[in-house]
């Protein structure tokens, strides 16, 4: 479903990413490490088309970074969920809001979008702070309404970006079990983090070693 | 349906939200549209009143001493008939003696036993028959009638206001175009500033997967309504100097302010343009 | 030394790296002071205009008839000394004559075999004694010598004129303040919104230890800055309407705008002013 | 050195932290830990006097809660070095001048300010990033950034908060290292944290333990 073909992408100050080379399929759940400014960010910007390679090709379902149109991207995108590194909140709106707006965006009905906020609240723990702001909320709990916000849309494929960087121990392994749940029903899943632990908690899951913007090593 | 419902919900909500900017926005629309508003005003009255200097010209026929009172009366009545004449006022010597007087501090009957001032017509013309070549022909055809001794106008007058009457309406139009495009400048400008300042916002709702349009309905809305309350403002304070001038000042500049209802639609129609068009324009930038 | 040294340094980048909304201000601030500068030319040429029309006031003196010449002279004499006037015109029987050919079509010579008209004085009175009192008191002073017949001038202009002047010079003064008090507005607000876009800056200074003035000086020399820039832009456009209007116009309106560098250097102070305190009292909000 | 004297600090819509009793002294090294939305970043908002209780107080060194007036705030604020968990870098401006502004702040002299500022980011491994804006760099990249300016002013008492929630384990225990290094210079550091894999790097550090806003175990 997803293709890196020899996709390097680079900043102007410095290299991003180099020849990356590799594919996912359906229902995969990758794991993906690497020290700290490796490109694991920029990879997963590469998939939802927040960047583009300027060498080779990345290749999502039908959308193919080299065709794709500036109004596709939005179609994409609704197929891919995002938990973000720096949570992307809407400062503006509550907890709510954030997490609905990626369901009104998507053209959803207005019953099915007030059930679906309120049960993937629920399920990360946020059910008490629904109508709370971001700037009122711990870092932790800004997380977990970053992960519902991707979590509500049943994307076919989600990537999480440092998703357990603010969240204690036993809430992490909450969250990895509802990603393995989500991944058993289909949906890809790409976890890049530094926490080794979780990785354990997935069996069968494939992990891609990053290193200075190339691939060191996959499994 | 939902989705529409969302879009104008957000527009009025990202109204009340930018408290801050937002209130800065109507405030700027107003006074674009106030000098807009003025600007027609001004260009409008200035317009009439050049017609009003041109409407103050007219012609004076001066009769010759001799002719007789029936022959004045026959005259009379021709000018009257006249197709090119709109107003005729005969001045009688007795009439002329007044005018004398005052100009002279004497009475001409003082000095003689008799009044020597010839009688006179001071005609007007219509408004179409004010320039220079039809008041040519006139004067040459009234020159011709027996009774006539003399026809005088103000042919300066008439050279000048033909030359100038283009100027100004140029003039006006300048003024006016420059006092748009200012308003048109600033309404976009500050709303710019606005969606500047939740520039953030965009970019996480376009991450998230929203369509451009989806992004930007909100932002269009949110633009006309402050479009629209700008030009309320503006519409209050206009009627609020028109009502002092109108109410304190008219005697003294002798001057009547009046507009009717039609151009305060107009300038709420001209706010919510603007409005409109600025935070479409606006919003293609970050988008 | 150091700290000084960065706060201008952060003051004239923050003007650079807030392209954006501080091209915004200075645009405002330019919109303002140019409101500003043509208030005060008007309201300077409006008050000259009024004293300009009061210069037109005059009064015209009738001789009588019988007085012989010599008598004449030393009337003129005698009003030429006079304190009270500024000028004197001798207006004798021949240009009286023919200012009646002009007004009347007919030669007055034509009609009688000698100038029935008498000749006068016409003067001009020193600005201060412009005034309903003075004129009557020099009015009967001049009526009791005994050449003159009589003593005439427009009572009505003076009256209105007087009655008027206060108005004006408060309506004039009305509008230079509402201009001054719009540019204020708006001057403070935009400079407002540019701190409002980065007022978590502010906020992320604060947490790290910068004192209020630490993190208020940077914007406020920004903010003086842009007033500046502003007050020059306005200079410039100024200068070039004025050019326009000296140039081509100058003839038309029969005006000519002149301007002292002081008046430049007045907007300049006049901007930085603006900018100085628009942004201390905006960064206020802030801290 | 600092004290919290039954300190509760509540927001509008929900508790803080509540009857809060320990202090520190100097020199000290404390771990702060609990579930996400125990009350953690709230404490070390008391203590840099973001917040203040509204029963109760806090002391630290000569400033106390209750008197402290709004402009010997930022003399406060000199003396303690911030770790932000969301980091609080400056958008608008670069590495070097992030971290040189804490600097200019506390009027440093020029010359100190750069060797001061090029030293701390060579030891958190930032010295090839000085000229990249927060936006240009990874998160890992952001949250050591943060690190060298709060550590850069040499402060006497040093808040992290959730420092490695973006750091891969290798940087996480050289900045444990590092903390430990200034620690023993004499600066008290007090972190917050849900990487239970730190604490035992640290030995003889106390250890607190949060739960809804209140000290479930202290050490
Ligand atoms: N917009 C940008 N401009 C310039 N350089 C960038 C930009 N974004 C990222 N980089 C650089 O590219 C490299 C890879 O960044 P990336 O964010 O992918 O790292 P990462 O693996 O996610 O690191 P971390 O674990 O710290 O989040 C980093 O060295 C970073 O400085
Ligand atoms: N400004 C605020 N307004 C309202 N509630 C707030 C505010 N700030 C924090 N809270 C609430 O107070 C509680 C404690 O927050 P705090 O940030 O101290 O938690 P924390 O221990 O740091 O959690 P984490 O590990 O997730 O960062 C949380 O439930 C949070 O929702
Ligand atoms: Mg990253
Ligand atoms: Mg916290």
């Amino acid at each position: 479903m997803i293709s890196f073909i020899n996709a390097t992408c680079s900043f102007r100050k410095n290299a991003g990413v180099k020849n990356l080379n590799f594919s996912i399929d359906d229902g995969e759940f990758v794991f993906l490490t690497g020290p700290s400014g490796a490109g694991k960010s920029t990879l997963l910007r590469l998939i939802y088309m927040d960047l583009f390679p300027e060498k080779g090709k990345v290749l999502i379902r039908d959308y193919d970074s080299g065709k794709i149109k500036d109004r596709q991207i939005p179609f994409l995108r609704r197929k891919v969920g995002m938990i973000f590194q720096d949570f992307q909140l809407l400062k503006d709106r509550n907890v709510y809001q954030n997490v609905a707006i990626s369901l009104y965006a998507s053209h959803y009905k207005i019953r099915e979008i007030k059930s679906r906020v309120y049960d993937i609240l629920n399920q990360v723990g946020l059910g008490h702070r629904v109508h709370h702001k971001p700037t009122e909320l711990s870092g932790g709990e800004q997380q977990r309404v970053a992960i519902a916000r991707a979590l509500v849309k049943e994307p076919i494929v989600l990537l999480a970006d440092e998703p357990t960087g603010n969240l204690d121990p036993r809430v992490s392994i909450e969250l990895m079990n509802l990603l393995h749940k989500i991944n058993k029903k289909g949906t890809a899943v790409i976890v890049a983090t530094h926490n080794y632990s979780l990785i354990k908690r997935v069996p069968g899951a494939r992990l891609i070693q990053m290193n200075d913007g190339e691939i060191a090593s996959i499994t | 349906m939902t989705i529409l419902w969302f879009l104008f919900k957000e527009g009025f909500k990202g109204l009340l939200r930018s408290k801050y900017s937002g209130a800065f926005s109507i405030i700027i629309i107003a006074i674009s549209i106030i000098m807009v508003g003025f600007g027609y005003i001004i260009a409008r009255d200035t317009l009439f009143m050049v017609e009003n200097i041109r409407s103050q010209f007219d012609v004076d026929i001066f009769i010759l001493t001799t002719a007789g009172s029936d022959d004045i009366a026959v005259f009379d009545k021709k000018l009257r008939r006249m197709n090119e004449i709109d107003r005729v006022i005969y001045i009688s010597p007795e009439i002329a003696a007044e005018k004398f007087k005052k100009e002279f501090g004497e009475d001409i009957l003082d000095i003689l036993d008799y009044n020597p001032l010839p009688p006179s017509f001071t005609i007007s013309l219509k408004p179409i028959y004010r320039n220079l070549m039809s008041v040519e022909a006139i004067a040459n055809i009234l020159q011709r009638d027996s009774v006539v001794d003399e026809v005088k106008y103000r042919k300066n007058f008439l050279i000048i206001l033909e030359k100038y009457q283009r100027i100004i309406l140029v003039c006006v139009l300048i003024v006016f175009a420059f006092l748009t495009l200012i308003s048109i400048i600033l309404t976009s400008n500050s709303i710019k500033m606005t969606i500047f300042a939740r520039r953030d916002i965009i970019l996480t709702m376009k991450l998230i997967g929203a369509t451009n349009r989806f992004v930007k309905t909100p932002f269009v809305i949110e633009g006309t309504l402050e479009g629209g309350l700008g030009a309320l403002l503006a519409g209050l304070i206009i009627y609020g100097i028109i009502y002092v001038q109108n109410t304190y000042l008219q005697s003294f500049f002798n001057y009547t302010l009046i507009v009717s209802y039609q151009y305060y639609i107009g300038l709420l129609l001209l706010g919510s343009f603007l409005g409109w068009i600025g935070s479409r324009q606006a919003i293609r930038r970050f988008l």
